[in-house]
């Protein structure tokens, strides 16, 4: 396992950082968010992240896709993290994704991950139904029926809700096993409300009132579920910590940037001891997390079996120092921190969502302990 | 009067008096009455209330009746506290004249300022904003350059400040204007009392990252103050600044602490909790367990500092102490009422006008640790002044 | 409830600290140390503490005492702390008077009362069986046998165990119900090992092997046995507490001192904007327990049906702030803060051992969540 | 050799040569093995396993056989380690002289120099400890004032150095000196080779707060050493120093996560856990998961760090940041080790051998962010080099 990127990684993480910085800045999440935009994502954006392949990042070539696996999702996600983008990249081309590639049969392989690839569609992947993530609170039920299924039950604040076109659902058959259901938005018995969230995502709740489906849609291809089921989030979880460390890194820059040229009383801020001890021990805590996320990224590639303690670890030391370089920036920004005019407000918030988002600091300590058998 | 007598009176007065729209506690900022020329109750029992209190002078329960204050002494003020909080009294009127340039006045006002600004902030009747900060001041707070230029007995004001809270919605300003140019920094400063409608004085939002704007930028364009409007002597601003500027502190912390969610209450809203009432996560669990330790001895204190002030001991420096802990507390205790909220914390817009509520408090709680001093210039005092040790 | 001191109380501390730095600073504390004292205390100083009326600060007057009350202990055992002085004062005129004074019956009280006034006796107060604090696991037994008792089990870690005549011993009665047993050290079936800690105290280990005990052995006077043992260990966590503010505050105190003394690089190490900072920040921490020490103290005077809460808070406070102060302390010293020569590794000791007695920063938060609901 | 065959061939080697008894963890300091004039062997075993190693120059893998190293590649070593892990393999051979002076000795030594010392490190003939503090510095190192002048082709050295590690049990010193009495205070420093048997070297331990006493005072009373005993040229000897301070942060790093206890084994070692395992207390259970995820950060942070390096990115001042992280981090184990022992934690003496080792360890453990520059001394590094902000 190698904690450096090779040069494969090493062009796709330059590429994705100055494609995005040319196309999608904090200058264009800002515009989508004032226009108040229904999808709470760029729809052009999507479309290009497909011609560049990023949708088929994680699909085998014989479905169109590149399939550099989570390590790149992740590089590519830290960009996105630097930019505030939002696209429905992890939802649909890391989630969604790797629920087809792990679980899905080969029909339903054949059906849908082109469609991701292609960015045809976007697929929500619907875990929750309380507040704060655990995978284990799962009432949603989909039952045998004839030789459909019908399901009952809702989810919470599925990520890209809004502009979904199907979602992937996590539900316990009759037998209380979990199982995944993809389930077209349309579908009589579906409704959805839109959220719209403290970072200016549009996440939407779900409720399945008796959707009568066809047989097709349980996504019944893995031997183990249950198993398939732990890989999905764990890709998630340490995609999205790749998110938040991108989140941190940006986030410290732009305030170390700050505090070299602010001067108070004379001299440039960072000039105080005070500043500076913080600023290096904010450094060394964004190493951190840092090699954690490479580590928890390459373990899912190369050693699965090996991923959920690096997977739960990585998520909770993202989410704490993307929470910590976010609000100390704030701090040290000081007044002007607070407005909406700088971006710095703007990556705190993101690091809250995404913290949250498939479980946060606490969740992932508890875990931590519970996989280390303490 | 005995305080006993006192406190049944008080209580027997406030039961007979206080309406029942004002013995529920406050939702949100659009209860609480801020009082001046154009304001708008939000109902009449915020009226009624408002006039009652201010009658017995009991807004400002401290201050001499001469001045439309209640003239009750520490100790009569404090059971009144004690009875409000006992029936979920609101509080009639809150406002930057009661906190902050009234104890100013008290101090370094002329007799005729004081019975001309005092009543009136005591009845709600002006509503006053300050002018301290400028464009990249910050904590350099005496760098101001807003300047004032005598013109027979008027001063001729430019500059702009910052931070003027709720400035749009002020009547009056009270602001730090540089009046002698050839002193030094912290000299030459004058406390300046200016009627906002005087011409060339403008003032403008400034959008938050909690969404809203509570902050206004003010600008001065040869606006004009006479010179009997200046507090104290010309020059002695500073020193009214810094004394002003405690009273500030008081009630940041006051803020922090007071009401409001917290992470216990958050997990019941959010259901995040066991059968038994218990936090379902247990690590979170332990993290709200060491926040209401800090929290307990955060609030034993307060009322320490208050009985030692009350036998004698000054506060002084201490009240950084105060501003800086009870800050960071209050950011604590809103991050973890977004963990324990999980998703629902999120929410920024709903269809119920207190969705989104938490999150913007969590929001503007990030700025409790820069206002009125940052932490930063908390520990620097606190280095200084209570430990004494040597500058660098 | 007042948070300042009364003229007596502040008489009480003014004398307790001049006598302390004469009679037992911490040069005193080296000598029993280096000395290999078999007591781990001086019997003089305790003599010394019963004359001055110390040792019957809790007991009423018609027994001997001056009761002045838990505050008036406290204040004593935070000028005790910053001296680090040792002696059997926590557990004998602390743990042990209470234990006799809320479930003493009056004939025990008349026969132990002003032996512990006198100063001529030690007694131990053993609650703990296991190496973390927990009155819920006593699996210790005290059941009826004829007219009297016969008491098995072990108990760890009794502070002054080494130098105690009697211990008060926390059992269960044939019911499965907390009692309190006062045994005689001499007894039949009582063995005892000495432990050294690392605070240079001597504790003992007990065990009891079907000690044969008269009937008035059982401390029976409280109408609520379990509530009784309850308020004793909440006076005994409060008044170690303040034990462990003072060690806080005399480190602080000594380490504030020394870096303003200190010089490196030309200048005193305390015009260092990061040790300002940290420095500070030690004081308002300090302050924190400070207060909730002295609420604690003042409740379980005035209102002791709130105090646990107040005693579980402030005992994790003062934890928490003692070993920070001491193990900062010892950072600001730098090396010359990791020799024995230098006193502030001995608070650093001492802030460990404190800090375990009763229930530690983690017990305490745990106590405080369900005292709290939740 | 491919690396697989390498793997092969050494695990076979190890197999059949290191003896039983050296492959069980080493207990304690007592166990390991530092070599030296005077070094006795704590059993045949440990001899054994010295001679055969060192016979093969695995005792410092990397170096040039021909100064009695292995002449191993990185990755070879890399290797090498991952097998003694595997088995349970102990260090043959612990020293001052592999870790640091080794090193120096490689890039700055004359040929003659690494003839005549490398061989007897490797072997462990000759034990070294290090003279670089004194008394007073601390921090503040380059203000040394150890002196030695030149007389003919002898320095004679007068002063004195405080914190030389074994010095009471070591052979040879490597000091910093102060040579060039008028030269500025980073240059005039010479790095000097000193036998400890030279009249006028006389060392005395330095009692700690841990009761141990690894650390001496070493005192030069016009001792003497040859001008050929200058490693590099003389006035180099701080360039030399702070390369070889990178090298002993890096050793402390390596021992701040190697073995030793961990709260979960602590937790065990108490009865501290419930039936399923699980820590007892759920607050401390929680202190507990938050450091192992920091730990196994820590972890990966090395790994990285060595991939980087191993790929041409020089390590550099972010040698700061693991000393600063790994070194906090290993206090904060000790502290959480202390905590879920409890009382058996305070143990101090007692009839077995390892009573008190917990409690000495955790004391032990304050030094780390003190010896090899302070945690304060490396975030300016950090804040200075790496992330270049401005001076005060």
């Amino acid at each position: 396992m190698s904690f450096v990127l090779n040069d494969e990684e090493q062009m796709l993480r330059d590429s994705a950082r100055s494609f995005l910085s040319e196309t999608a800045p904090v200058t264009a999440f800002r515009k989508l968010r004032d226009d108040n935009n229904p999808d709470g994502f760029s729809r052009d954006l999507w479309s290009s992240m497909a011609e560049m392949g990023w949708t088929g990042i994680l699909v085998e070539e014989g479905h169109g896709g590149v399939e550099l696996g989570v390590f790149a999702a992740g590089l590519l996600l830290q960009e996105m993290g630097r930019t505030l983008t939002p696209s429905p990249f992890l939802s649909t081309a890391v989630l969604a994704a790797t629920a087809l590639r792990v679980a899905g049969s080969d029909a339903q392989k054949a059906k849908w991950l082109p469609k991701i690839v292609s960015g045809g569609t976007v697929i929500g992947f619907a875990v929750d139904e309380r507040a704060r993530h655990n995978p284990e609170h799962i009432n949603t039920t989909a039952k045998k029926q004839g030789n459909g299924l019908v399901l009952n039950g809702t989810k919470r604040f599925v990520a890209n809700g809004a502009a979904a076109d199907a979602v992937i659902v996590v539900a316990r058959n009759e037998d209380g096993a979990p199982c995944l259901v993809l389930v077209d938005c349309n579908q009589k018995g579906v409704t959805r409300k839109a959220r719209r969230t403290v970072d200016s995502h549009l996440p939407a709740d779900f409720t399945f009132e008796d959707v009568a489906l066809d047989g097709d849609a349980l996504l019944d291809g893995a031997e183990d579920t249950e198993g398939a089921l732990k890989h999905i989030l764990d890709v998630g979880r340490a995609c999205v910590a790749a998110e938040s460390l991108g989140v941190a890194e940006q986030a410290f820059d732009v305030t170390i940037d700050y505090i070299k040229n602010r001067e108070q009383f004379g001299v440039p801020i960072a000039s105080f001891q005070g500043l500076q001890h913080r600023a290096a021990h904010l450094l060394s805590e964004i190493e951190m997390a840092r090699s954690i996320v490479m580590k928890a990224l390459r373990t899912l590639d190369e050693t699965p079996s090996q991923a959920p303690i690096w997977a739960a670890a990585a998520k909770a030391k993202a989410t704490a120092v993307s929470r910590l370089a976010t609000s100390e920036g704030i701090q040290m920004f000081g007044g002007v921190g607070m407005t909406d005019e700088y971006d710095i407000g703007l990556y705190y918030k993101r690091a809250q969502a995404a913290g949250e988002f498939l479980g946060d600091d606490a969740w992932g300590a508890g875990q931590v302990a519970k996989l280390s058998g303490y | 009067m005995s305080l006993e007598t006192f406190r049944k009176e008080t209580r027997d007065w406030l039961e007979a008096n206080c309406p029942p729209g004002m013995r529920v506690p406050a939702k949100g900022e659009a209860d609480i009455c801020w009082g001046g020329r154009n304001w708008t109750f939000a109902s009449d029992d915020q009226r009624i209330w408002l006039e009652r209190m201010a009658e017995r002078g009991w807004t400002v329960p401290t201050w001499p009746k001469e001045y439309g204050g209640g003239g009750l002494s520490k100790e009569e003020a404090f059971v009144l506290k004690e009875e409000m909080k006992a029936m979920k009294a609101r509080s009639p009127l809150d406002s930057f004249g009661i906190w902050m340039l009234g104890p100013a006045l008290l101090k370094y006002g002329s007799e005729e300022q004081k019975r001309e600004h005092l009543p009136k902030i005591a009845r709600g009747e002006i509503r006053w904003c300050q002018g301290y900060s400028e464009p990249g001041a910050g904590s350099d707070l005496a760098s101001l350059r807003t300047k004032g230029v005598l013109d027979g007995d008027e001063y001729v004001i430019n500059g702009q400040k910052v931070w003027t809270s709720y400035a749009d919605k002020s009547d009056w300003i009270f602001a730090l204007v540089r009046t002698e140019a050839d002193a030094p920094k912290h000299l030459g400063i004058s406390f300046i009392l200016i009627d906002m409608e005087t011409p060339g004085v403008s003032t403008k939002p400034i959008k938050l990252i909690s969404g809203k704007s509570p902050f206004c930028e003010t600008f001065f364009d040869d606006a004009r103050a006479p010179v009997s409007n200046v507090v104290g002597k010309p020059g002695q601003g500073w020193d009214i600044a810094k004394y002003l500027l405690s009273h500030e502190r008081a009630g940041i912390v006051s803020d922090a602490v007071s009401g409001g969610l917290n992470p216990v209450g958050a997990a019941h809203l959010a259901g995040e909790v066991d059968e038994n009432g218990q936090i379902a996560d247990p690590i979170l669990r332990g993290d709200v367990a060491r926040l209401t330790i800090d929290a307990l001895a955060f609030e034993s204190t307060l009322r320490r500092v208050k009985d030692e002030a009350d036998k004698g001991e000054g506060v002084g420096a201490k009240a950084s102490i105060l501003k800086y802990v009870g800050t960071e507390l209050n950011k604590r205790r809103h991050e973890l009422n977004m963990s324990a909220l999980g998703s629902d914390g999120l929410l920024w817009e709903g269809e119920k006008e207190e969705d989104g509520e938490a999150a913007r408090s969590w929001l503007r709680s990030r700025a409790n640790s820069i206002e009125g001093g940052t932490s930063e210039i908390q520990l620097n005092i606190v280095a200084k002044r209570v430990l004494e040790l040597p500058g660098s």
